[in-house]
């Protein structure tokens, strides 16, 4: 498809390159905007990595579940066309208007064909490695690549396959009932006209073959940390059972060793730090322990813990408590035992020789970039860092070299899941703010299906029983339950699916709910938490209100919990459909209101991100007012020398500042304050406190970037001797010349000052950096500087470990101490001594310093009274919670309130201008829309039995319920959020609410005990 | 008592006379000795009709609840009680209201009187100062009024009108000599299964009339739960579970709002103790909320509140 | 029916963003307890009526669970807080009118605290276990007239 | 049919006659209150008593009574299957009986069972299981007025043997042959015995003061009463509560309901009344009686006019005065019934 555009006119469409999670989200993003998206994957089905994990760190969410709603969506999206075994060749033209070349290869089997029943794929005789699982069992020729992979259709792999090989065979074309197969297919050449790209082509793992002494190609125990997650995962080759793969026996005895990979220029040319196999260690040996049944004796061999993001400090510190062994020390070889089990020898950190048998080893491998795809993008004219990552700018996180072309997840440098979707988010931003004339112009309203009345029908229940492969069925009789849901009153179909959430299946059901004439639907799966919404998609599909619809959790409640009692699992799942059922069965069809959206936006805080932000939404055309409590913008960055890239932060900082004082769509509301927020999504009334007295603004989204503050500390001398500072002092010192590296002959950096105590268990992330990079600025400018860091793991993930490199090489000094014996500072005769406990040498060490810098805790502000007026939460460290910690970084659960920058949590420069792109983007697929339909899920209030007592608006916590002309209660449902509070308090029994009413409640009761 | 009588009668009087009200809402003699009953007074010469006793036991606070019109409410303590938790709960307008407060002398319980002559039967009871005379076939005796108080009277707090447009004769003393936290909740030091025997005991009489429920001023829903079909929360019968259900349930919907004015075991047929129950929400209310229904106008009721740091000893 | 053979009903009630996500957090960590809880899930605890409470236990459940949100973390701002006298009194009332003391139980159970919800299921279950079948309040109309 | 003597030596003699193969009731003196239980001896039942504090009917018209058990569930042998509650399974006796009570068992007797399609076998199998030995009233209470409508302290309607309590002895009279066979024993009364009786019945007679007039009611239309003033003030003080309705021995109105357990389910049925707005609530959510003041005159009207209309001049009261004793709010049924009739 090839859409010709005027010379002037940007064209409305979007490339994304890859298909992982990062991908993903910048198409939802990119399509929820009103662009058409060309998704752009080189395998059969999208999902990426993230796909073949087994769980999330840190909140341990299984990785396919949280994902599976994501890859669905994206496959159901009227705006995302997803191109499969497709690589881009070529990109001409300028940003706005490139003209694409892609190859996309033959598949074989015919995608509007295949009903994916297996058949193909159960016939074909050719049996290879299945990469999904590592190679560590087979697939065949025809095949899918996982069962919940989008788009669900086989595949022919030419390569393998008996036909194309040898040219006889065609097994699969016989036996597939829907004549899907098709030999004569050929590849096809592609030109797509697009206005920008996102190159998103991720990551891949190192392959530790060729370090030679952990035999990784030698020894059938020692595994990579990919082929691990296969091995924990209830779909992977020994489905969820933790075997070892020599002799599927379960080990008793795992050993983690970490930086396979990374930070090594000895085996591979990998400077950096991964980032996350720290953190998917920790997860690894925790879920382990949890798989195992005797009790499994987990260790981590590291060189420094960096377990840096939100939570990580907290989930490593979990880990010790649940017993997993922290060594520090690098293996330095590996031996088989007769038995296969391991011989691994290293030295402590005391230098102390040891050797220690384990039955099973697992290499933490490090990220790389796949030389295909390096050299895809230089092909695109996209330029590399050394490391070979795409090179991106701190102040510009997501744009690469070439104009028009933008890249996000691990492809720009390792990182996780969550910094991989606010990338995404932040491209999507970068990527559609240069096509806002053209938005919407390519793409088709979404298609609504006429909603059936059901009014009058007795109930028709559906009831669908999910296997989950054999997360359910391994312990439930998945067919005892679907025979007992037939019996039920009302039940009129009942159907098993091997994976109910996968999108044959879901297109399947929908067609069985029209064939059917169903009218209720109940899904027998996992939680309605991460799935409802997917199966109600597909009601909306078959033409039935979304509302007549109920799950009943047989997975994350029963089969996961009680997978040792089979029999009782199996009733309990009876009982829960049972339970379902009856609630289905009352459920009536529940309309939603329609929101008009004021596309306006509120930015609160003026530092960097909310900057950012503020400039990126003007820049999308949207007129947004922002709040800085104090008299000036910028925040701590009014404090900051440079970036970790050596980019000068106060030339950035005054030319955005410049740029946002001539915004003409952006209001300035300095030294003020909120003092009252109202309403809801699309329709916030804010009342400010400002110099010129109260103002209120109505805004339609808001972005909450308040930032943080670097804590004062109280140790170390500070505040009683001027040398001693932190590290924002110490920066503003250098910049106004107070400080010169040339007058400092002794400097001392103490890390963690205030971070990683019990008090504030968690890590403040750019102590670290700021710390090395201040180190190495002392040293170039005067290498005669001696320059100490005392720290308890350097934690300069990603490709900042190349500056820790360059500290060393200049010199400086890194000397561990542990919590329980830190750095002693004292004055003596004006002399400002560090004296401190080396842990290699073994004794004492005193340095004097002229200078001594505290990487001081980076504290929020924890703004309850903000959080309230927003309706949005803070964890207990008093940053704000995101709606979901992998998948939903910057949004909040409170629709239209979306968050950046240091409020969510202490993070780098061009992180916080990512999220606050990322933040932009939401706000966006809200402000984009003129209007938005809210949920049914809302109360109402029978005015026969109100007795306008007024207990209802009283405690309503929405003031959404307000007496009427006749003194009796009328709820608001565009204010309600359906909590039901009032419902609980009305002794007269006239709120109901919708979705949860007193029937419905009553129903699963009366099913629940009296079935 | 007749002098409190007559000055009630002269102030309904003046006020329908002036017409200042539609109504005199008090008590009138009834047709069985010991039963006053409520008594609507239209005009000066219904006004007549207006008594004050010691058998003044129902709630009139009940008659204001949605009465168009302006009126006038005979209103001892408890009344007053009642009446500002019914402007607190908007069923009724101040500026509507005329309150004719006075102070209660406490009222007898009959069935006190009654247990002195079993199976015999009362025709009259004559008002003395401190005394009662109480005829019968074949018998006469004077009593003591002060050992024949409802048990509510006997510890009650507030005697005197929380609220009152005039006074009847002075506001009195506070207090009858019984203290309720002495009495209330008196299951408290059982066991749970003499606790439970003892609801069983109290409830076992119920037949489900409902003149608790709706003699009480608390209870003004239009549907009651229990008179919900949909859903059923209780059904009709007499079986233990619903008649506990109901008893638990009513009381329950009464907390921070009972009085403890007595009018419920006042009205039942069947001498029910409710208050043995109810009681106990009242002591809760109190104790752990520090609240009293009815004292003040504009007062948030505690089932509408919280504070963070309310009692949670009991959720792990 | 022999106390070693009692496998008690309890009918539990968990708000939707806390608790509710606790106990799926349990099961993605295959953290295993007794089967003998049915939950109900509801938008908020600010939602359970106490009157749920009862018809629970007519219904003949041996014991009753509700657990929401930490109070300050409900998603509703504060339905927990209102909910937290409605149990007190409640309960209050249930156990002075002869409800065992351990029948009818409440927790703040987080998403994320799925090791407590482990815990609290245990808690509960050998609570409710250890008093025996349910005997009050029950409306068994196999039983009655 | 017979008049025989039974000395009070000799009650329990023959009460132990009664209770041979029957179960027998009997007033008792209960809390303070004169409530029905089961009894043996002469001693346990009261023999000086004003009336019990509730109606007996519910010997005959339980106020929760189980009609049929059911089991729904298709393809179940013991499934659709609607099994009858079991009949009375033993004879009884009510002792003591006050004769205004047995007068309201005929008035009933007229409603329950009509005719073949209006034909309560619940009702009918206890009425026709059960013996009712009365005991005539010597001492009315101020609140009776029997004698006003249609009934007598000392009448007979409904009983099978009448007891008057003449001293040291009782009068009993017969009017069945059940109440004949329970008294074939006896001796026979002596004139003097009679005599005492006829006094006594006198004397009870006159001791009711107060009542009703209803000749102007029954000479006027439904519709004249109906749209009479009366009502408004009437209404007034009315709770709508049951208690007058659940004391009174002719009140006969229930509800039916299936409750269900699970699969199962019984169909029972329990007194309802018409002070309830519940009670004539239709599914569509119109109430034909939506105020109090349609509820309360229900009564009334149903009492003293719709069911003397129907039923050839019976009043549907027998003058018990329960309800003018338990009211909470002295809805005094003489006073409004005079009203009516003024």
């Amino acid at each position: 498809m090839t859409t010709k555009a005027r010379q002037q006119d940007p064209v409305g469409a979007v490339m994304v390159v890859g298909g992982g999670v990062a991908a993903i989200q910048a198409s939802l993003d990119l399509a929820d905007t009103g662009y058409l998206v060309y998704l752009v994957e080189k395998t059969p089905a999208i999902g990426g990595a993230m796909s073949q994990l087994d769980k999330t760190f840190p909140t341990n969410d299984c990785s396919m579940c949280i994902l599976s709603p994501k890859l669905v969506e994206c496959g159901r999206h009227p705006n995302i066309q997803i191109l499969t075994q497709a690589e881009v060749q070529s990109i001409e033209g300028q940003a706005g208007d490139f003209r694409v070349k892609l190859k996309q290869q033959a598949r074989y089997i015919s995608l509007e064909k295949c009903i994916a029943c297996g058949a193909c794929a159960e016939k074909c005789p050719k049996k290879v490695d299945d990469e999904f699982n590592r190679g560590l069992n087979k697939r065949k020729a025809a095949y899918v690549k996982y069962p919940q992979a989008v788009p669900l259709k086989y595949t022919i792999d030419k390569d393998n396959c008996i036909y194309f090989q040898k040219g006889k065979c065609k097994a699969c074309e016989k036996i597939c009932p829907a004549g899907a197969v098709e030999f004569a297919q050929e590849d096809a050449q592609l030109e797509l006209n697009v206005g920008a790209v996102i190159v998103a082509a991720g990551f891949r793992p190192y392959d530790p073959s060729p370090f030679a002494q952990y035999s990784y190609s030698r020894f059938a125990n020692v595994v990579t940390a990919l082929e691990f997650e296969r091995i924990l995962s209830a779909s992977g080759p020994w489905m969820g059972h933790l075997v070892r793969p020599g002799d599927e026996k379960e080990p008793q005895k795992i050993a983690w060793l970490q930086c396979v990979g990374s930070r090594d220029i000895n085996n591979c040319d990998h400077p950096y730090c991964s980032s996350v196999c720290c953190m998917y260690a920790i997860k690894e040996a925790v879920i382990a322990k949890e798989h195992s049944h005797g009790g499994l004796d987990a260790t981590i061999f590291f060189m420094d813990m960096r377990t840096f993001g939100k939570d990580f400090e907290r989930t490593y510190e979990g880990a010790k408590e649940r017993g997993v062994r922290f060594v520090r020390s690098r293996v330095h070889s590996i031996s088989e035992l007769p038995d296969k089990s391991l011989r691994l020898e290293y030295a402590t950190e005391e230098g102390e020789a040891r050797t220690e048998d384990f039955d099973m080893v697992v290499l933490s491998q490090g990220l790389e970039v796949d030389p295909a795809t390096a050299q895809l993008c230089q092909d695109l004219g996209v330029e590399l860092a050394s490391t070979q990552f795409v090179k991106s700018g701190s102040f510009s996180p997501v744009a690469t070299s070439r104009e028009g072309v933008y890249v996000c997840g691990a492809l720009a440098g390792p990182k996780d899941i969550p910094l991989s979707v606010m990338e995404a988010s932040a491209a999507a931003c970068a990527a559609g703010g240069n096509l806002t004339a053209a938005r919407g112009s390519l793409v088709s309203l979404p298609e609504i299906t006429p909603q059936r009345d059901v009014k009058g029908e007795s109930p028709q229940v559906g009831v669908f029983v999910c296997s989950c492969g054999i997360n359910i069925a391994g312990v439930v009789d998945v067919k005892a339950v679907m025979d007992y849901a037939a019996t039920l009153p009302g039940v009129a179909y009942v159907e098993n699916n091997l994976f109910t959430c996968s999108q044959d299946t879901q297109d399947k059901m929908a067609q069985v709910i029209k064939d059917q004439g169903l009218n209720r639907i109940v899904v027998a799966a996992c939680s309605p938490r991460t799935h409802e919404p997917l199966f109600q998609e597909t009601l909306k599909a078959a033409g039935l209100n979304k509302y007549l619809f109920d799950l009943a959790n047989i997975r994350n409640q029963d089969s996961w919990v009680h997978a040792n009692e089979p029999e009782k699992a199996t009733d309990k799942a009876k009982d829960l459909v049972r339970m379902a059922v009856a609630k289905a069965s009352l459920l009536e069809p529940l309309s939603e209101a329609k929101l008009s959206i004021l596309p306006k936006a509120m930015v609160i805080g003026g530092g960097l991100s909310g900057l950012n932000a503020a400039l990126e939404l003007t820049r999308q055309g949207f007129e947004t007012h922002m709040v800085e409590r104090d008299a000036q913008l910028g925040g701590n960055a009014r404090l900051l020398r440079v970036t970790a890239q050596g980019e000068d932060v106060q030339a950035y900082l005054a030319e955005l500042i410049a740029k946002a004082q001539a915004e003409p769509l952006l209001k300035l509301h300095l030294d003020t304050a909120i003092k009252e927020v109202s309403g809801f999504v699309g329709n916030f009334k804010t009342t400010l406190a400002g110099p010129a007295g109260e103002e209120l603004i109505e805004h339609g989204a808001a972005v909450i970037a308040t930032g943080a503050a670097e804590r004062r500390p109280t140790e170390y001398l500070y505040g009683q001797d001027p040398r001693v500072m932190t590290h924002l002092e110490l920066d503003a010192a250098l910049l106004t010349g107070e400080l010169t590296p040339q007058k400092v002959g002794g400097a001392v950096f103490i890390q963690c000052v205030g971070s990683r105590e019990p008090e504030r268990p968690y890590c403040s992330k750019v102590c670290c950096t700021h710390t090395v990079e201040s180190a190495i600025h002392l040293k170039e400018h005067n290498p005669d500087c001696r320059v100490t860091v005392f720290y308890r793991d350097m934690r300069t993930f990603a490709e900042r470990e190349l500056l820790y490199k360059k500290a060393r090489e200049l010199g400086v000094l890194f000397v561990r101490y542990h919590l329980d014996s830190k750095p002693q500072v004292s004055l003596q005769d004006g002399r400002l001594l560090v004296t401190a406990l080396d842990p290699i040498l073994g004794r004492e060490i005193e340095l004097e310093a002229d200078l001594l810098c505290l990487a001081s805790a980076i504290v929020s502000h924890k703004d309850e009274s903000l959080a309230q007026m927003f309706k949005v939460p803070l964890d207990q460290d008093g940053w704000f919670l995101e709606a979901h910690v992998k998948l939903r970084p910057v949004d909040f659960a409170t629709d239209g309130v979306f968050m950046a920058g240091l409020a969510h949590y202490p993070k780098p420069i061009e992180e916080a201008i990512a999220q606050a792109q990322a933040a932009v983007s939401r706000a966006v697929t809200v402000l984009s829309k003129t209007e938005m339909w809210l949920s049914g899920t809302v109360a109402f209030i029978d005015p026969k039995k109100c007795v306008g007592c007024g207990v209802c608006w009283e405690i309503c916590p929405y003031q959404a319920i307000s007496p009427d002309e006749h003194g009796l209660a009328v709820a608001n449902a565009a204010l309600c959020k359906g909590c039901g509070t009032c419902v609980a308090s009305c002794r007269s029994g006239a709120p109901n609410l919708k979705g949860f009413s007193n029937q419905d409640v009553m129903a699963q009761i009366t099913a629940m005990l009296q079935g | 008592m007749e002098a409190i009588a007559q000055k009630i009668r002269e102030a309904a009087k003046k006020l329908l006379s002036e017409g200042k009200v539609d109504v005199v809402i008090g008590y009138a003699k009834g047709s069985v000795p010991m039963r006053e009953y409520p008594y609507f007074a239209y005009t000066p010469e219904e006004a007549e009709n207006l008594t004050w006793s010691s058998f003044c036991c129902n709630n009139l606070a009940l008659y204001t609840i949605r009465r168009p019109g302006r009126m006038a409410v005979v209103a001892q303590g408890c009344v007053s009680r009642n009446l500002v938790n019914l402007i607190n709960e908007n069923q009724i307008k101040r500026e509507n209201l005329y309150v004719i407060g006075l102070n209660s002398p406490g009222m007898v319980d009959r069935r006190k009187v009654q247990a002195l002559f079993p199976g015999k039967t009362i025709t009259e009871v004559i008002e003395e100062p401190e005394h009662l005379l109480v005829k019968g076939q074949g018998f006469e005796e004077r009593i003591e009024r002060k050992k024949f108080l409802r048990s509510n009277c006997l510890t009650c707090v507030q005697r005197n009108p929380v609220i009152s447009d005039e006074l009847i004769g002075q506001a009195g003393p506070e207090g009858h000599g019984g203290n309720i936290d002495n009495v209330a909740a008196p299951w408290e030091k059982l066991i749970p299964a003499e606790r439970w025997a003892e609801m069983q005991e109290t409830f076992k009489d119920c037949i489900r009339c409902y003149a608790c429920r709706d003699a009480c001023p608390l209870c003004y829903c239009y549907v009651c739960f229990v008179d919900e079909a949909q859903p059923q929360w209780c059904a009709k019968s007499q079986d233990e579970a619903d008649v506990m259900t109901f008893h638990l349930l009513r009381a329950f919907h009464c907390a921070g709002r009972c009085t403890d004015c007595g009018t419920c075991e006042s009205a039942c047929p069947q001498g029910i103790k409710m208050r043995r129950l109810t009681s106990k929400i009242e002591k809760d209310i109190r104790e752990l909320y520090g609240y009293r229904p009815g004292m003040e106008i504009g007062a948030q009721p505690p089932m509408s509140l919280f504070k963070p740091n309310d009692p949670q000893d009991f959720i792990k | 029916m022999t106390e070693a053979q009692f496998e008690p009903r309890i009918a539990a009630f968990f708000c939707n963003w806390c608790t509710y996500g606790g106990a799926d957090l349990a099961g993605v960590s295959r953290l295993q307890y007794p089967t003998n809880l049915r939950a109900i899930r509801i938008p908020c605890t600010g939602r359970m009526n106490p009157n749920f409470i009862m018809q629970a236990f007519r219904q003949g459940a041996d014991g009753v669970w509700v657990s929401g949100c930490h109070p300050g973390d409900c998603h509703y701002i504060a339905g927990n807080l209102y909910a937290r006298r409605r149990f007190t009194v409640f309960k209050n009332l249930l156990e002075y009118a002869g409800l065992e003391p351990g029948r009818l139980h409440f927790s703040w159970i987080s998403s994320a605290e799925a090791s407590k919800f482990q815990q609290t299921v245990i808690e509960v279950t050998d609570a409710v276990r250890a008093l025996g079948p349910a005997q009050h309040l029950i409306k068994d109309i196999r039983k009655v007239a | 049919m017979s008049h025989k003597i039974l000395a009070k030596d000799k009650l329990d003699a023959f009460l132990q006659g009664l209770c041979r193969d029957q179960d027998l009731f009997a007033p008792v003196m209960k809390d303070g209150k004169v409530g029905w239980a089961p009894v043996t001896t002469a001693a346990e039942a009261l023999w000086e008593f004003s009336n019990s504090e509730l109606s007996p009917k519910d010997f005959f018209f339980p106020q929760t009574e189980c009609m049929m058990r059911f089991k729904n569930v298709q393809g179940d042998p013991q499934g659709m299957i609607m099994q009858a509650e079991p009949a009375l399974n033993k004879p009884r006796v009510l002792l003591n009986i006050r004769p205004c009570d047995a007068k309201a068992f005929q008035v009933l007797d007229m409603i329950f069972v009509q005719d073949e399609m209006t034909n309560d076998l619940y009702w009918r199998d206890k009425r026709e299981k059960t013996t009712l030995i009365g005991l005539a009233c010597n001492d009315p209470c101020p609140t009776c007025f029997c004698t006003t409508v249609g009934s007598n302290p000392h009448g007979t309607t409904g009983l099978d043997v009448l007891l008057t309590d003449i001293g040291d002895k009782l009068v009993a009279e017969s009017f069945t042959a059940k109440g004949e066979a329970l008294l074939k024993e006896l001796p026979e009364v002596t004139r003097q015995d009679l005599f005492q009786a006829g006094e006594l019945k006198k004397a009870a007679e006159a001791k009711i003061t107060s009542g009703v007039a209803v000749d102007k009611i029954n000479a006027a239309t439904v519709m004249e009463l109906y749209d009479a003033p009366l009502w408004d003030r009437v209404m007034e003080s009315c709770l709508n509560c049951g208690t007058c309705t659940f004391c009174c021995p002719t009140c006969h109105c229930f509800d039916i309901q299936d409750e269900t357990q699970g699969e199962a389910g019984r169909r029972v049925r329990n007194w309802d009344y018409c002070m309830s707005w519940l009670f004539t609530m239709h599914g569509t959510g119109h109430n034909p009686r939506g105020t109090k003041k349609d509820r309360v005159r229900q009564r009334f009207m149903h009492k003293f006019k719709y069911i003397p209309v129907k039923r050839g001049g019976e009043i549907g009261c027998v003058g018990c005065g329960r309800c003018v004793q338990l009211c909470p709010v002295n809805i005094d049924v003489r006073k409004v019934v005079n009203d009516m009739n003024a």
